[in-house]
């Protein structure tokens, strides 16, 4: 199998649905003509003119119009740029499609799906490289998903383009250029995967944070330690019982967040285990960024994000305590 | 949705325009009359939380959809009963809606504000001012060139919202077919909108070149002439138009509302342009239609209104158990 | 001690922060001439005319307003009339203000205070009576703030004017008519209280939550359970060490939040005392609504909301297991 | 802030106002240099993540802070060097900005996309598009009565923005002492702004009332004229102003442009109405300014920024434990 690199496969998930079904349409900033300011989406604007569209710079337009078309039958895809403009966005996700579903008595459900570019270690300093995850965790109604490898991001982006829910689908910059297998199978939304056994500790991540939580394993290897390491690849709804599962084994539970510590999803997780698992439990506990807005200088920038050597250092600081 | 489709299209004969009108104007009556039962009931405690009574407003919405297609698509407000009744949504279900009971249009869920009756067209009453722009601004992306067409209502005050800008540049720049219909009732909330908008509201959409007229929106036949005109507009698919309605509420702007803010004599003036009585005129002056046929249709209005709140009020409440499900399966 | 309704709590800390410091303005939709839709701010815009300013629907305005202003010495204080409406300030919020005092490396910290009024419980439905605090939990460099008492109100409010940093500050719908005594003293921002002791179990609330929790441990009596109930008062920052004192005498924990289950702050709670102090805790959980929009109809709802009784049965149910 | 009082009260003598000319020409020359620097800078490496850069529009950051006061207030974008030069702030600290060391303006904690520099009236360069508009539009509701203004730049792009139109209706209706100032470079990002805007920009503004013009942002006698009239109704107390200054960037839109959305020979049209060229034109032509006085001030920017880049690249980072505070203590 061919390798692809992560925006190809974006790219061809889109394609594909586009191909599929005459109902999804995709619009946003740049992203018809120019192909995206990531280079995300050429080439699909000339294959489908109708269906591929620019817009004003208008986010909370853009939400509206997804939502809209939604209850009209479309199946609407639009790129919010960078995550960080996801708040000018928000009413119409929070008020109008996460809530259809439910206040209509089910008439109607809102299938679209809204692309953003999120995550630090860019240096596009600290309205350029947020997470939004926090904003949106709570929103019932509301899908998150967080692809980590081009495989997920294509079988992901497909199941949720298919998904007759509102999906925020959230894509790392950073994993961009990141290359993998792709075969082309639809990936369920809200399961997660173990993406590499161990008994001694369970460390969950997702997106950018399962590469890291990787290396940092493959590290802790020489102290002795192995990590299971779990790609929980959808937040919302979130695949609990595989962290379950793997917290039953390994007794530890450490959750890599990149995004402030409070009130992100690594409390959701510790919380459910918490409250399910708390027999059973040795240890838990976060590494997230730290609470305050992501800095430009590639000094502090490093030091500020979640990397394996940070990651090492925490399980082996947990072990030692 | 009973004459909707005869209606828009196509020339009528004249028997035909009176009956058209005297179903118009029923459709008025009735949406004044459900308000007044609103009310009482609300302050029998049956109808809870808040609500928005549109009495004095009728004529928009009721000459607004008598120009629509069962396939077109509405976007009411929380101001949006009338919305709902003119679009045909059976009075019943409406009221049990709101009396929160298990036969309601929602099941109970949605309540005044949060109406949703897709079948009759309505894709919801949007509680956040301006929500119902955005919802039509979508809707005619999911229309264009299919001669279909969005009707977005909204009031005054939503013409200083970021959604009201935003979306029309965005329906003209895509060449949309939506229908963006102002009720400019003078207030938003216990606020003269003169005092929270600068320049005039039509100068807005003008400025987007956007086709636009301010009218008499207590004119039922007004109204249905320049709906009319926007409709076939975004039919032909020449893109969005905007109608400035002209009205006043008769009510509070929801039920705690000091109502103070009115200088003195202004309601009874607007009580001169009642859309009811305008309405009644030209059909006895014009229509040559005898009194008694129009008092008729307020007693049979009176008659069914009855039925529908005894009906409403023995209807049962749902049950907790039936717990939501948050997602839709795939 | 005169007793005094929430509303006027507030209402009487706006009118003796605006007479005590000139930078102070207060501006909102309604809230000048007609004192508020929940009659909350009357006779301040008659006192302080150029002070106190009604507003067009314009929520993100405001915010960016308030921001602008803050940055130019002023200690704005503007309201969002229902907590379900922020979404449309966030951009501001979160980018502008929140951010304003890290980034601009200190030159200057945002003084502003958006008061709202939150809550379900009056049959408003889903989309006036919204808990917005997961939307806003996870976003550094802005406090909030929520009140369960008239005294409260007044001494939490009074603080967040002179905080010199951004303060969201949420005022329960279901507590303007509560009334209490009202002393006039400064209530710390950041600070919890212990509002009932006990030694069997922690419950921890804000708001409303507060006040069931009290019932439900008066009812608990009969069931020979004496609950410690703690009265958050601060969700950001958090007065986690107050938690972990009362875990440490009950070891058991349950934190009561009225809003959905997934991502709230309830789940911050469980997920720092989880980390703290799992070795005393016996039972750790959550008391929340469920993940679903707020219903309308008077059943629905009543069933939707974490009443005492709810809270009573699943203490004991706890009990049991 | 040399010379910023001086030039916005009371009249000129002759020799002030070539003096002030220089002055100005000097800081567009700086400008232009500075931004060349960034870009050979980023190319190495040195200038990290993405910037945005002005060059071609720097007659209307110079000529509209020229007449300003050191207590007016300026809101600048994500493509604001410009705007930050133009009001004084050390082209050093600029720079260190840029290349994130402990000595830039913010500490290296901002970057390109979000400058402060409260010390010279520069409340913050602003990387969402429209958020200066709001920046700006809150410094007027403080500024309301002192005589002082607040200053907006942004984009053609943003005017599709939720925040302008609200701001600008917030403004005329509070009358505040705003002025607006769209930098109308024809293109947001790669896509003109004709194919995304309904009618004209300056339509906008005057639906709202608000005095308005479109003019040649190239031409520093022109924008800076303008801007005078703008500032003096703000600093009046009749309210906000808008002006719409045409310019064109002559680089990319962001270190990433593909740039092939330029009509062929767009940019060559443009670049006979280079800002510099213009100035340079008017200072010999018509001020009498000789040629090697002009050449000098080119070639002292030249010497000066070599000196700032050299110094800049030995500055040293700043050190991560040195950690945030979130919150300023009360
Ligand atoms: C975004 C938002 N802000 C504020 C409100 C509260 N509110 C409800 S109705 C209303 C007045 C709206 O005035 P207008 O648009 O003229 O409509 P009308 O009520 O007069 O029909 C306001 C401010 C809201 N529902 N949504
Ligand atoms: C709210 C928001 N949406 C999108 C972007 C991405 N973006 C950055 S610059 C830009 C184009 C802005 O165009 P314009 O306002 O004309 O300013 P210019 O860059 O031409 O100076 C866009 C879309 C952003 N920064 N903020
Ligand atoms: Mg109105
Ligand atoms: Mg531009």
């Amino acid at each position: 199998m061919a390798e692809i690199e992560f925006r190809r496969a974006i790219r061809d998930a889109l394609d594909e649905e586009l191909a599929r079904d005459e109902s999804v349409i995709f619009f946003g900033e740049d992203v018809a003509k120019a192909g995206g300011v990531f280079a995300v989406t050429p080439g699909l604007w000339e294959k489908y003119p109708d269906r591929v569209l620019d817009t004003p710079i208008s986010e909370l337009a853009l939400a509206g119009a997804a939502f809209g078309s939604a209850v009209c039958g479309k199946r609407p895809v639009f790129e919010i740029m960078f995550g960080d403009f996801l708040p000018l966005t928000m009413d119409s996700l929070v008020n109008q499609s996460a809530k259809y579903w439910y206040i209509s008595n089910e008439q109607a459900s809102i299938p679209l799906v809204v692309r953003s570019a999120i995550g630090a270690g860019g240096r596009f300093g600290a309205i350029h490289s947020q997470t939004p995850i926090s904003w949106f965790l709570g929103v019932p109604g509301l899908k998150i998903v967080c692809p980590a490898t081009p495989a997920d991001a294509k079988g992901l982006l497909k199941s949720a383009i298919r998904d007759p829910n509102p999906v925020l689908f959230l894509e790392h910059k950073r994993l961009y250029g990141l290359k993998g297998e792709v075969n082309g199978d639809l990936t369920p939304i809200g399961k997660g995967a173990v993406v590499r056994e161990g008994d001694d500790i369970t460390v969950v991540g997702a997106m950018k944070s399962v590469h890291d939580a990787l290396a940092a394993a493959g590290k802790l290897v020489e102290h002795s330690v192995e990590a299971e390491v779990i790609d929980l690849r959808t937040l919302r709804p979130m695949d609990i019982d595989l962290v379950l599962e793997s917290v039953a084994k390994t007794s530890r539970l450490v959750v890599v967040e990149e995004g402030p510590r409070t009130g992100g999803w690594a409390a959701e997780v510790v919380a459910r285990v918490s409250e399910a698992a708390l027999d059973q439990l040795d240890d838990i506990w976060r590494i997230t960024t730290a609470d305050a807005p992501i800095p430009y200088s590639p000094t502090l920038e490093d030091a500020f994000l979640p990397a394996p050597d940070v990651i090492v250092e925490s399980i082996l600081a947990h072990r030692r305590k | 949705m009973l004459g909707r489709t005869a209606v828009t299209r196509g020339s009528l004969s004249v028997a035909d325009e009176v009956g058209l009108y005297l179903e118009l104007y029923r459709r008025m009556v009735l949406i004044r009359q459900f308000e007044d039962l609103v009310n009482a009931l609300f302050l029998q405690g049956q109808v809870h939380g808040t609500t928005h009574l549109c009495s004095g407003q009728e004529a928009v919405a009721v000459g607004v959809t008598s120009v629509l297609d069962p396939a077109d698509r509405v976007a009411g407000t929380y101001r949006g009963h009338g919305h709902a009744l003119a679009l045909g949504l059976d009075p019943q279900r409406l009221l049990d809606e709101l009396l929160g009971r298990e036969t309601g249009i929602c099941a109970g869920r949605a309540g005044s504000m949060n109406v949703v009756d897709l079948e009759h067209g309505l894709m919801g009453c949007f509680g956040i001012v301006g929500g119902s722009i955005a919802a039509a601004t979508g809707a005619g992306l999911a229309l264009r060139g299919t001669g279909n067409v969005a009707v977005a209502f909204f009031g005054d005050g939503a013409t200083n919202q970021g959604y009201f800008f935003e979306c029309l540049n965005f329906a003209k720049v895509m060449n949309l077919p939506v229908v963006y219909v102002c009720e400019n009732n003078g207030y938003g909330e216990y606020t003269p909108f003169t005092a929270v908008t600068a320049g005039s509201i039509i100068a807005r959409p003008l400025a987007m070149e956007i086709p636009s007229q301010t009218l008499d929106g207590n004119d039922l036949w007004v109204v249905r002439a320049a709906a009319r005109q926007a409709v076939e507009t975004a039919r032909r698919g020449d893109g969005p138009s905007f109608i400035e309605a002209l009205t006043y509420r008769f009510v509070g702007h929801s039920r705690s509302d000091p109502g103070k803010y009115r200088p003195e004599g202004e309601l009874d003036r607007w009580r001169l342009k009642d859309p009811l009585a305008v309405g009644r005129r030209r059909l006895v002056e014009e229509h040559r239609v005898p009194e008694s046929e129009v008092e008729s249709i307020v007693e049979d209005v009176r008659t069914e209104l009855d039925r529908v709140r005894q009906k409403g009020l023995a209807a049962p409440f749902p049950k907790p158990d039936a717990s939501a499900r948050e997602f839709k399966d795939g």
